[in-house]
């Protein structure tokens, strides 16, 4: 594929020509598109500069010698810019190693989330998770105890990248160790937090939403540690309000207590779960308002839950540039009959 | 605002026609040669990808003018439109230093270094639509 | 600190000029230090020839015009060496991040280990364990029982890097929420196999040894999933013999069995547990020998263990110029009384 | 093998002077501009390493043959020398993209994507030796 510097240089001589004898559009067309060619052949700018050079002297044989010298000059400055492209291959070769590495871990990181949302007849489950780079900091889980009330989990390593991620892995494999007790989200977040405190590094902390609903008479229990408060929708009304669960970020003290809350759903009401990265979406003009994402979540309710967290992480990711800050996490929960 | 000039991209013929009116446009607001350059580059590439994953579609280049505190800001809009088939995950295509096309720095993150502003809207299925703006200093 | 392009702009006017009257070293040398100066300031390749085509053109008003629209062209090869410029500026940053992301996970990484090797008054333990890379898929554990009995681990995960730290900190929690009983290798084995095939994707392996030393009766129990045999030092005869323990792999199938060894210990033996990254050390001349392991921890087996195993490093290491190619886990366990 | 020169280097006269030495060498043996631009700003990079840390040292140039199957290889050397406070960690300063020193690509791994050849020989408290070769092709 490679073309020989000899070959270029003819190349390069006959649009040049082409083009000082035309002078149009097409002709600097062609040099776009002889730039892209050079740089497949990895020629380095001042072998460029020193490419055309040769070639306009042979063109221009009364070129005035001052000039001539002064390409000379200026090839040497080009040096320090065939250095910096040459800095810029390597680089990329190395950037693109790490890169593979990090997939690997990113999938593997994958299996480490639920394969699948629980079916349970009367709810309509909708879940996104998307890290901001590879590797995400943002964790959730299910669980569908054998009453059939369902475990719902949704945390943030305060980070991000591969140290949130090791982290992560930590707490999915201290939930998946906890004593299979029925599912009281303030115990079962006292036992997560001593796991934290004893095994996780001390400036590295967890917020986490921990919720069970029980389907049998429509109740949804939940705290909180230090995580940013979800929303409840109330269908009658078509009002949202906050759903805050006051309570200490997992691993900052030994013992903490974490208050149960509760709340009785009606058909067509929903919980939304969220982590900071969907209200902390921050855009040219500054964070978002919380109440952008209620309206936003609004504008999708009559969809499927599935359909509803899809489009309002579209539209969030628009808003950004498709440059996510931080991880994105949102779950919703809606109660169908 | 001055007028607005609308290019048809289905061959490469299109690409050049692009370029053109793009060049004509720039030098006419007092571009410097070097951002002439690489607002005709980032057509260029632009009206490549058209012609590339879309087949067709077209080159919309406008002068444009914002009002500041300090006075009038003018500049030039660059909007590329096609019906193709939309880009799946824009994240990735965004993403720097992995364009599958050959040299370093091309692809859309080259368009958006280019210029100053730079927007993409494209679902998979549903073309694209990419705008980008070029302030005079 | 940053220079205004008009400024630059005359700087180089002024070094270009006085080139062009003494055409000197000097005036290259200046070149080349401009260089530097543009690049500081982040000025594209594409600006520097734009800069040098507006001075000549000042300099020589009589350049033919074909030669003036000829670096019109070579402007538009250049805007391609500008893009390449640009992105290495962000390629470089992402990878200052990435970097100081994978040290702090590697921080997180050595938080896992055991702070402290276990006092037993019987015993003197030295242990050593580096990362080939920043992170580590090598693993060991030490755990006193009620007994008093020494439990050890020591696990080389298949593959380094990120990928190989997350699955390394699993089998660290995995072992931590192991049911407290009495520390049978065997048993002990099957508990993690099963963790292990449950949790970690296909092609994530995991090769361990463990031992459990009753300082009680001097008796060492032993099992192994597909790990690097170790060594039993024979004081008596001043000999090293093979400890090996078959077993799979742990991960490779849901029910696996693991055979218990043992070893009486006597007076000033002791037992080396390793990871291949010890053995498979490679130099020019390929693979090292496993005898002249022995042969260099027989050399300094005077010294307390912890001495030992520090010194075989340093040897290993430096046998390597200095780079190894896969983590390296070294542990001996010798009976002192 | 032809003359060798050496040129002290104790001030930024002397950072010229090896310059001007290795642009003559290589001139001389027939190496084209692009070349001679590399292999003097590979020299100043050394010499300046040697101005700046060590104070004072040495730069060394010399013609290189070597005999190959299909005839002679010639090549120039560029030796460093100094006696300065050497270089604790040479992994380090070999990498990619850390030089403190401001600028892309600049310093040792710079100097040895200039050159063909390059070794660096040096230990903390004992002075550094780098040399380096460029072949002509
Ligand atoms: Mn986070
Ligand atoms: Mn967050
Ligand atoms: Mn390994
Ligand atoms: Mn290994």
């Amino acid at each position: 594929m490679a073309d020989s510097y000899a070959i270029l240089e003819d190349q390069y001589k006959k649009i040049l020509n082409k083009y000082l004898q035309e002078k149009d559009e097409q002709g600097l067309y062609h040099a776009q598109q002889f730039s892209k060619k050079v740089m497949e052949n990895q020629i380095s700018p001042e072998e460029m500069v020193s490419l055309h050079l040769e070639i306009i002297e042979d063109l221009f044989p009364n070129l005035p010698a001052g000039a001539r010298d002064s390409f000379e000059f200026l090839l040497e400055v080009m040096i320090g810019y065939g250095l910096a492209y040459r800095e810029h291959q390597s680089l990329r070769d190395r950037q693109k190693e790490l890169e593979a590495e990090i997939n690997v871990a990113a999938n593997m990181q994958q299996t480490l989330l639920p394969k699948e949302v629980p079916y349970i007849d009367s709810l309509d489950i909708g879940v996104i998770s998307v890290p901001a780079s590879k590797m995400s900091g943002d964790y959730y889980h299910f669980v569908k105890d054998e009453n059939g009330c369902l475990g719902v989990a949704i945390a943030d390593i305060i980070g991000k990248g591969v140290p949130a991620a090791l982290c992560m892995s930590m707490i999915k494999y201290a939930m998946d160790s906890l004593p299979e007790q029925r599912l009281q989200p303030g115990a079962l977040l006292e036992n997560l937090n001593r796991v934290v405190e004893q095994n996780v590094a001390a400036n590295m902390f967890i917020t986490m939403m921990y919720g069970s609903y029980d389907p049998r008479v429509h109740h949804f229990y939940y705290s909180g540690a230090g995580h940013e408060p979800g929303f409840y929708y109330n269908a009658k009304n078509d009002s949202f309000e906050e759903l805050y669960a006051k309570g200490l970020v997992l691993g900052v003290t030994r013992e903490a207590n974490f208050r149960e809350y509760h709340k009785k759903v009606e058909v067509g009401d929903f919980v939304v779960l969220l982590s900071d990265g969907v209200t902390e979406c921050r855009t040219d003009e500054g964070f978002i308002e919380r109440e952008e994402i209620t309206n936003l979540i609004r504008q999708y309710s009559h969809m499927p839950a599935q359909e509803m967290v899809n489009n309002v992480f579209y539209q969030l990711e628009k808003l950004q540039g498709f440059q996510l800050r931080d991880d994105f996490s949102l779950i919703i929960i809606r109660r169908k009959v | 605002m001055g007028i607005q000039s609308k290019v048809e991209v289905h061959t490469e013929w299109g690409i050049v026609s692009a370029r053109q009116a793009g060049r004509n446009h720039a030098k006419d607001l007092g571009f410097g040669s070097v951002d002439q350059a690489r607002i005709t580059t980032a057509i260029s590439e632009l009206a490549r990808n058209i012609y590339l994953y879309a087949e067709k579609g077209e080159i919309i280049i406008e002068p444009v003018e914002e009002v500041q505190s300090n006075g009038m800001k003018r500049g030039l809009r660059i909007t590329a439109k096609d019906q193709g088939p939309g880009i799946n995950n824009i994240r990735q295509v965004m993403e720097d230093g992995f364009t599958t096309s050959g040299g370093l720095g091309a692809g859309l993150p080259g368009v958006k270094r280019l210029m100053d502003e730079f927007e993409i809207d494209s679902q998979s299925g549903q073309g694209t639509t990419i705008s980008a703006i070029k302030w005079l200093r």
